[in-house]
């Protein structure tokens, strides 16, 4: 395993999960969200847990995402904060 | 005393990132004003709470927990060769019940916007009051 | 004692508590006051046919579920409960035929619930008569509080409610903030709460939590009207009549007094009480209730507030019989129990019939009023006499029975307490009859003409002073079981 | 509610650090999660099982009641969806889209209204329609065998590779949603219509449970695969094997269908008319 | 069969819930007799394993076959078993109750109803019976998402009174979950038994601290303890009627099962009350919910809302016997559970068929009450009377143990708070009773009395209700079995 690659993971899922709650349009949130969690998906899959890793890439960065982005386009994109 | 500091950064790195994740969800849980930011909120959280598990389960040295090529007893299949499978099962429930968390709060903030026509906390909150 | 098991308590109390059932269901006013005068009728014959047996030196148990460990719904009769028993029993029969009279001359609405919710409160009265312990006497209080609610409420108008609210706010704030924490501490400090003759917490409690104990408890009941927890009595008088009486004759007050002196007794007993001089406390809370009372109730001119009055007085003597701890003393607290209810449920009726004859309430209105309603008025004499206590009412032989107390018990303060009251007491009550007798009316031209009350309404009057005047004669099965329990908890004759 | 926020995460993740110390080190094969059940799983599993993906196996066999009532909860989740969103009352007063495909003009037509003659030029389309794409349509077309068969193999091959009844679902359902996406949600609810996806699930859930009962009506406990063994004619190491590959299929068949329920309700904010 | 009866207890709803998934299509007027009929079939198992429990003792039954710490297991106690029953027995008068209700209020979407709710019981039974402290995770998890979706579907402000809710219930349980990570981090068990078996060796250890206190702040946001209950009262008072009376009554008395549950089974009594020193702290907590929630609850002028409110006083009555850490206050915590489950579901019953018939649960509402639905109202006062603690009912004994528990170990303010919140009880439900029978009703046209409308609820309803009245009477005389052969035996004997 390479550690300096995943001290850049670990950086960027931080990264990440600030922008997914920080940035002004819900679209771009949600897709950040799916960013957030392949990140998560590939750190899991690092540490070996392959099962969680998997589990994680087809749920959490796929249909999650789908039903965020199903879900902000059927609400609105606007967003305060 | 700095040695003993980078000693116990590096060997919990993970420990720490989770910590400093699960904060950032539950902090934005509370702070965000807009329900599908809370919502994300939740799920980083949640997702925090599996690197924990995660965390918990690797061995340094140890391989995936499936078994390739073995013996033909048990013996010949070591538990220090292979990671530690429970978190791993657990943490396959907790993403379901995080999906499904999700599915249940997205379908909630589509009638609040329905009912509302906004999703940000304040103005419904001056809504009800109104009414 | 010897305790007997039999099931005959139980049964009075559910001749009554079962008698709602049947009248929500029975259709004709008469059918329903035919079944409320055969409970009444019954459950006087159940609890008269224990009197041998508890004059016999025997106790009749019955339990009824062991609700919590140690502790169980249990009913028990000895003297003192059998006597107060019988005075409510008995007087439930005179006020149904008297209510019928009331209710029916008033053509007063929902008589059902009204009659249905005697029931259970005179259900709940012979309950805490037959309590074996502090928890089922707590139970059957309670019961007694919510059941006499919709009584005192019954008119269901602004003044109803207001005085409903400040009836329950007096006796439930005092029932669960006093007694339900006291009841826990002695449940703590002896592990029971059974009544004894001895009392059980001689040995488990210091004289500073023992003097906090009874202050709880004294005060706790608050239907015992003992100063300052009395303003609900004078508030609840917007009752009709019937409920008046109930509340100051056959039930409530009663059910306070009685808690209060079982309570003195059964749980602190005599003697601890006299050896740490917690007596002496009491007493002088009920002085001051007995002369504050009678005081108030000079100035009153609602006939009914006046009586009201006159009961909270009245009470405190049988919380001062009790608290002077002396055989006499005791004696005279249960006779004047049932001596009082006599005296006062006469005047309560005869207040009542005057109302429904004429419409009167307030005491300057009745003036000539004798010669118009000559059998009432002769009635309410005989009261105003027995509640005085001169002879040859029965009020005196209770009255008797304290003074000697007071002397038992070398506190010559207390005789002259009971005196001066004795005088206010006759200060208040002879005027009205003066009034009624020697004083000629105020212009009537207008009015129509006053005459005597109906039948219904006069004859329960009558019937209860000729028992008063008659007690005073042969006060026997009180007398005997009053000097029975007075020796069971003092161990004296 | 800023400032709140803050203290309340600064609190927390000071009680988090403070026991941080006091974890064994990260990887450390001695720590007590690593030494005392675990191993049980990792050296027997195979022979109890037969089984060689531990995790698979422990999943569906050793904690596989778990397993079942996170089938459950994803149900749940679908059920919570439909009786949250869907619309139940009369359809509102539609207009109905249609193009003229050689020509490209749109007609409205409103309630009541019939097609023009030659219907079979017409395609009707949604209200926010994009034109037509080739490259996006040709290439889901093309794609989703692949991805349907990957599901498929993920569920059969679970047994010994990563995946399972749970992946393969969400990839199949995930091809269905992409399905949706590249064409339009008529099509997919055409092939998967809502009553017939939640009947699905909820057969592939009682697939599950089913499995359970039975074992417990072959006189095993609850879930016990290895009573199984007499009906299946195998040894109860291979009657476990078989029974894990049973509530495999039912969760993939409940997790497939309940993913595309989602994505139905959520996507049409319950009105089941036009997708994304 | 009957070894089988604590897996049956949570599958047999599982199984309808999807039946009436499929009938929902084909037959969805045969739901409901299938609810009823898997409702009253846990209920009979839960009361078999109670008599199992009463003759035999404790029990266990291994899912799957595998013994505890590998499998998972389901172990049956007197305390598991005592309130099993009533939960389920809760549940199966709330449908019987309800359904009439539902059927109006949610159309077509009853059959839906039906199975979120058996969903939601095969949850809150699950966590009652399991062993197993993930598994009690992923069943707390099915609770809560059929919960939200029942409450989403209520009233106007429903769906966001139900959002915050699964905000709040979300981080509770992702708390407990990580709590539950934490001491598998330090003990590498799941099962309760075995992780109690191996925590006293490691006690010291900071993890220990930290996962109980996270664990326990969970359990408190689920169980909405005084300053985290924000979620609650919205929650309960947007809710449908016949789903409030639903999670009224279970989910607030499961958590604090959970939390008995895990302070004396996985963590010893030894630590939960002597390590941390939270004990007392704890105690003060409850006693600031009790006054803050009856104080509260004075000030609401709706029905339902001031219900919340005494809802929330009421979880301080359980969480502060239960810190007190005596066995006499123990003893009333865990016989409030038992109590407070049913007197909720009546009150709640009362408060629903009120809202439904009369069409609103203002006060105004209820002028004339007495008259229009003598039955229901005097349902109203049974439950009323059991809120205030007057004997013979239930609500009286157990509030008998909490002030005698507090008392005898000299805490007067929570004895004080006991009292206090009696006599704020008092005051709120004869509030409520004077407007019920004093006031006329209230006709619109001011002046004109118009002829009463009689509005009792149909038999169906009511026959329920009454049984549930009769239940809280008779729960109330068999106090002293209930505490001397269930809860007795449940309390460890390291408790004083």
């Amino acid at each position: 395993m390479i550690w300096q690659l995943e001290i850049i993971i670990l950086v960027l899922v931080v990264v990440c999960a600030v922008g997914a709650l920080a940035v002004r349009d819900l679209l771009g949130a949600a897709i950040l969200f799916g960013a957030y969690s392949f990140l998560m998906c590939l750190l899991w899959a690092i540490m070996g847990a392959v099962d969680v890793a998997f589990t994680e890439a087809s749920v959490g960065a796929g249909v999650s995402t789908v039903f965020f982005v199903a879900a902000v386009f059927r609400t609105s994109r606007r967003t305060r904060d | 005393m700095w040695d003993d500091f980078v000693r116990l950064a590096v060997a919990k790195a993970n420990y720490w990132i989770y910590i400093v994740l699960m904060c950032i969800g539950l902090w934005g849980m509370i702070v965000k004003g807009n329900l599908v930011k809370k919502i994300i909120g939740m799920n980083i959280l949640q997702t925090a709470i599996i690197l924990f598990y995660v965390s918990i389960a690797s061995k340094a040295g140890a391989t995936l927990p499936i078994i390739t090529h073995h013996g033909p007893g048990t013996d010949s299949i070591q538990a220090v060769g292979h990671i530690n499978p429970l978190p791993h099962v657990l943490m396959l429930t907790a993403i379901v019940v995080a999906v499904a968390t999700l599915g249940v709060a997205l379908a909630l903030a589509m009638r609040i916007h329905r009912d509302y026509g906004t999703l940000e906390e304040d103005e419904l909150l001056a809504m009800m009051r109104e009414k | 004692m010897t305790p007997v098991l039999s099931v005959k308590p139980l049964l009075a109390i559910l001749l009554a508590l079962g008698l709602p059932a049947v009248l929500v269901s029975s259709r004709s006013a008469n059918l329903r006051e035919a079944w409320t005068f055969g409970a009444a009728g019954a459950m006087l014959a159940v609890i008269a046919s224990m009197v041998p047996a508890v004059l016999g030196g025997a106790c009749l148990e019955w339990t009824l579920v062991s609700i919590l460990p140690g502790l169980a719904l249990q009913l028990r009769v000895d003297a003192f409960g059998l006597l107060f028993a019988l005075v409510s029993s008995s007087l439930w029969i005179v006020t149904t035929l008297y209510s019928i009279g009331y209710m029916r001359g008033l053509q007063e609405h929902s008589q059902t619930r009204y009659y249905c919710f005697f029931a259970l409160s005179l259900a709940a009265a012979v309950g805490v008569a037959f309590s074996a312990n502090l928890l089922t006497l707590y139970l059957f209080y309670e019961m007694l509080s919510f059941a006499t609610y919709p009584l005192v409420t019954h008119h269901q108008d602004g003044e109803a409610r207001a005085s409903g609210r400040k009836y329950l706010a007096y006796i439930l704030g005092a029932s669960i903030g006093l007694v339900l924490p006291a009841m826990l501490m002695v449940h703590h400090l002896a592990g029971t709460l059974d009544f004894t003759a001895q009392g059980i917490l001689d040995g488990h409690a210091g004289t500073s939590q023992t003097a906090a104990l009874l202050v709880m408890l004294v005060f706790g009941f608050a239907k015992a009207g003992i100063m300052p927890l009395h303003a609900w009595l004078p508030a609840a008088m917007v009752a009709p009549t019937p409920v008046s009486a109930l509340l100051h004759a056959v039930a409530v007050v009663k059910v306070g007094v009685f808690s209060v002196v079982r309570v003195m007794s059964g749980i602190f007993g005599a003697d601890f009480l006299a050896r740490l001089h917690l007596g002496t406390l009491v007493a002088v809370v009920a002085s001051i209730t007995i002369i504050g009372a009678s005081l108030i109730a000079l100035s009153q001119d609602g006939l009914k507030r006046r009586l009201a009055f006159s009961t909270i007085g009245q009470l405190s003597y049988i919380v001062l019989g009790a608290a002077l701890l002396s055989p006499s003393g005791l004696s005279g607290a249960m006779l004047h129990i049932a001596m009082h209810a006599f005296g006062k449920i006469t005047l309560f009726f005869c207040a009542g019939a005057i109302f429904v004859a004429t419409g009167k309430k307030y005491i300057s209105e009745m003036k000539g009023i004798g010669w118009a309603m000559p059998v009432t008025m002769g009635a309410f004499f005989i009261g105003a006499l027995s509640v005085i206590g001169l002879p040859p009412c029965g009020g005196f032989i209770s009255k008797w029975y304290l003074l000697m107390g007071t002397l038992e018990a070398d506190r010559i303060a207390l005789l002259f307490v009971i005196l001066a009251s004795s005088i206010l007491n006759a200060a208040y009550f002879l005027p009205i009859v003066y009034q009624a007798f020697f004083c000629s009316p105020a212009e009537s031209r207008f009015e129509r003409r006053m005459h005597e009350a109906p039948r219904w309404c006069v004859v329960p009057p009558v019937v209860t002073a000729l028992a008063s005047v008659g007690l005073f004669f042969y006060p026997q099965p009180f007398l005997a079981l009053a000097r029975l329990a007075t020796g069971a908890l003092l161990g004296g004759p | 509610m800023r400032r709140l926020g803050l203290i309340t995460a600064v609190l927390f993740g000071g009680l988090l650090a403070y026991a941080t110390p006091d974890f064994p080190d990260w990887g450390d094969p001695r720590s007590p999660a690593s030494t005392h059940v675990s191993p049980y799983y990792i050296q027997n599993s195979l022979a109890d099982t037969a089984v060689p993906n531990i995790v698979t196996a422990v999943l569906a066999d050793y904690r596989g009641y778990d397993t079942m009532f996170e089938t459950t909860v994803i149900f749940a989740a679908g059920l919570a969806c439909l009786f949250l969103l869907r619309n139940f009352g009369p359809r509102a007063v539609e207009s109905r889209l249609y193009r003229h495909r050689p020509t490209g003009i749109t007609l409205r037509i409103e309630q009541g209204g019939d097609l023009p003659e030659n219907s079979a030029e017409f395609e009707r389309i949604d209200s926010q329609w994009v034109p037509y794409d080739l490259i996006i349509r040709c290439a889901g077309r093309l794609v989703l065998p692949f991805i349907q068969l990957f599901a498929l193999y993920v569920v059969a091959h679970g047994h010994h590779s990563p995946g399972g009844g749970f992946q393969g679902g969400v990839i199949f359902g995930a091809a269905l949603i992409f399905y949706a996406l590249s064409h339009d949600l008529r099509s997919t609810l055409g092939h998967l219509p809502e009553a017939r996806s939640l009947i699905v699930a909820a057969v592939g859930v009682l697939i599950y449970v089913g499995t359970g009962v039975l074992c417990l009506l072959l006189g095993g406990a609850f879930l016990d695969y290895a009573a199984l063994a007499g009906l299946l004619g195998v040894d109860p190491v291979m009657a476990r094997s078989h029974g894990i590959l049973m509530v495999e299929i039912g969760v993939a068949l409940a997790v497939t269908t309940v993913m595309v329920s989602l994505y139905y309700y959520l996507a049409t904010a319950g009105r089941l008319d036009e997708g994304l | 069969m009957s070894v089988h009866y604590p897996a049956l207890v949570v599958v047999m709803p599982v199984v309808a819930a999807l039946i009436i998934a499929i009938l929902a299509w084909v037959h969805p007027s045969r739901a409901l007799p299938v609810a009823v009929a898997a409702l009253a079939a846990a209920a009979g198992a839960a009361a078999m394993m109670l008599v199992r429990v009463l003759a035999h003792g404790p029990f266990a039954y291994h899912l799957g076959g595998w013994p505890p710490p590998v499998g998972i297991a389901y172990e049956i106690d007197h305390l598991n078993a005592l309130v099993l029953a009533v939960m389920a027995a809760v549940a199966l008068i709330n449908l019987l109750a309800v359904w009439p209700q539902a059927e109006q209020r949610f159309a077509e979407r009853t059959v839906f109803f039906y199975a979120l709710y058996l969903l939601f019981c095969a949850g809150t039974f699950g966590i009652l019976v399991t062993g197993d402290a993930f598994n009690l995770f992923v069943l707390l998890e099915i609770t809560s998402i059929s919960g939200y979706a029942l409450i989403g579907l209520g009233r106007r402000d429903a769906a966001l009174a139900s959002l915050n809710y699964v905000f709040m219930g979300t981080i509770g349980a992702s708390l407990y979950l990580l709590g539950i990570g934490y001491l598998y981090l330090v003990t590498g068990s799941l099962n309760m038994a075995d992780m109690a078996a191996i925590l006293p060796r490691i006690q010291d250890s900071r993890v220990v601290t930290a996962a109980f206190i996270i664990c326990m702040t969970g359990l408190f946001m689920k169980m909405a303890l005084f300053p985290l209950h924000g979620w609650l009262p919205n929650a309960y008072s947007q809710a449908a009627g016949p789903v409030c009376s639903l999670i009224a009554p279970l989910t607030t008395k499961t958590m604090i099962y959970v939390m008995v549950r895990i302070g004396l089974y996985v963590f010893s009594p030894q630590f939960t009350f002597g390590r941390l020193d939270l004990a007392r702290a704890m105690v003060w907590l409850a006693v600031m919910a009790i006054v803050f929630g009856s104080l509260t609850a004075l000030a609401q002028t709706n029905l339902r809302r001031m219900l919340c409110y005494v809802v929330v006083a009421e979880v301080g009555y359980m969480v502060g016997g239960f810190w007190l850490g005596t066995r006499t206050a123990m003893t009333g915590a865990i016989l409030h559970i038992v109590n407070d489950a049913a007197m909720t579901l009546c009150v709640f019953l009362v408060v629903g068929t009120i809202g439904h018939q009369l069409k609103s649960d203002t006060f105004d509402t209820l002028r004339g009450a007495f008259r229009r639905m003598p039955w229901t109202m005097a349902v109203m006062v049974v439950a009323g009377l059991s809120l205030i603690g007057v004997p013979p009912t239930c609500g009286f004994f157990s509030k008998w143990y909490l002030l005698g528990g507090a008392l005898a170990a000299g805490h007067w303010g929570l004895a004080g708070a006991l009292v206090f919140s009696s006599l704020v009880n008092t005051l709120l439900f004869f509030r409520i009773f004077e407007i019920a029978y004093f006031e006329p009703v209230n006709t619109g046209n001011y002046g004109h009395a118009a002829p009463l409308r009689y509005a009792e609820a149909p038999p169906a309803m009511l026959a329920p209700m009454i049984a549930a009245a009769m239940g809280l009477i008779v729960l109330g005389l068999l106090t002293g079995e209930i505490v001397t052969r269930l809860i007795a035996p449940a309390i460890p004997a390291a408790i004083p």
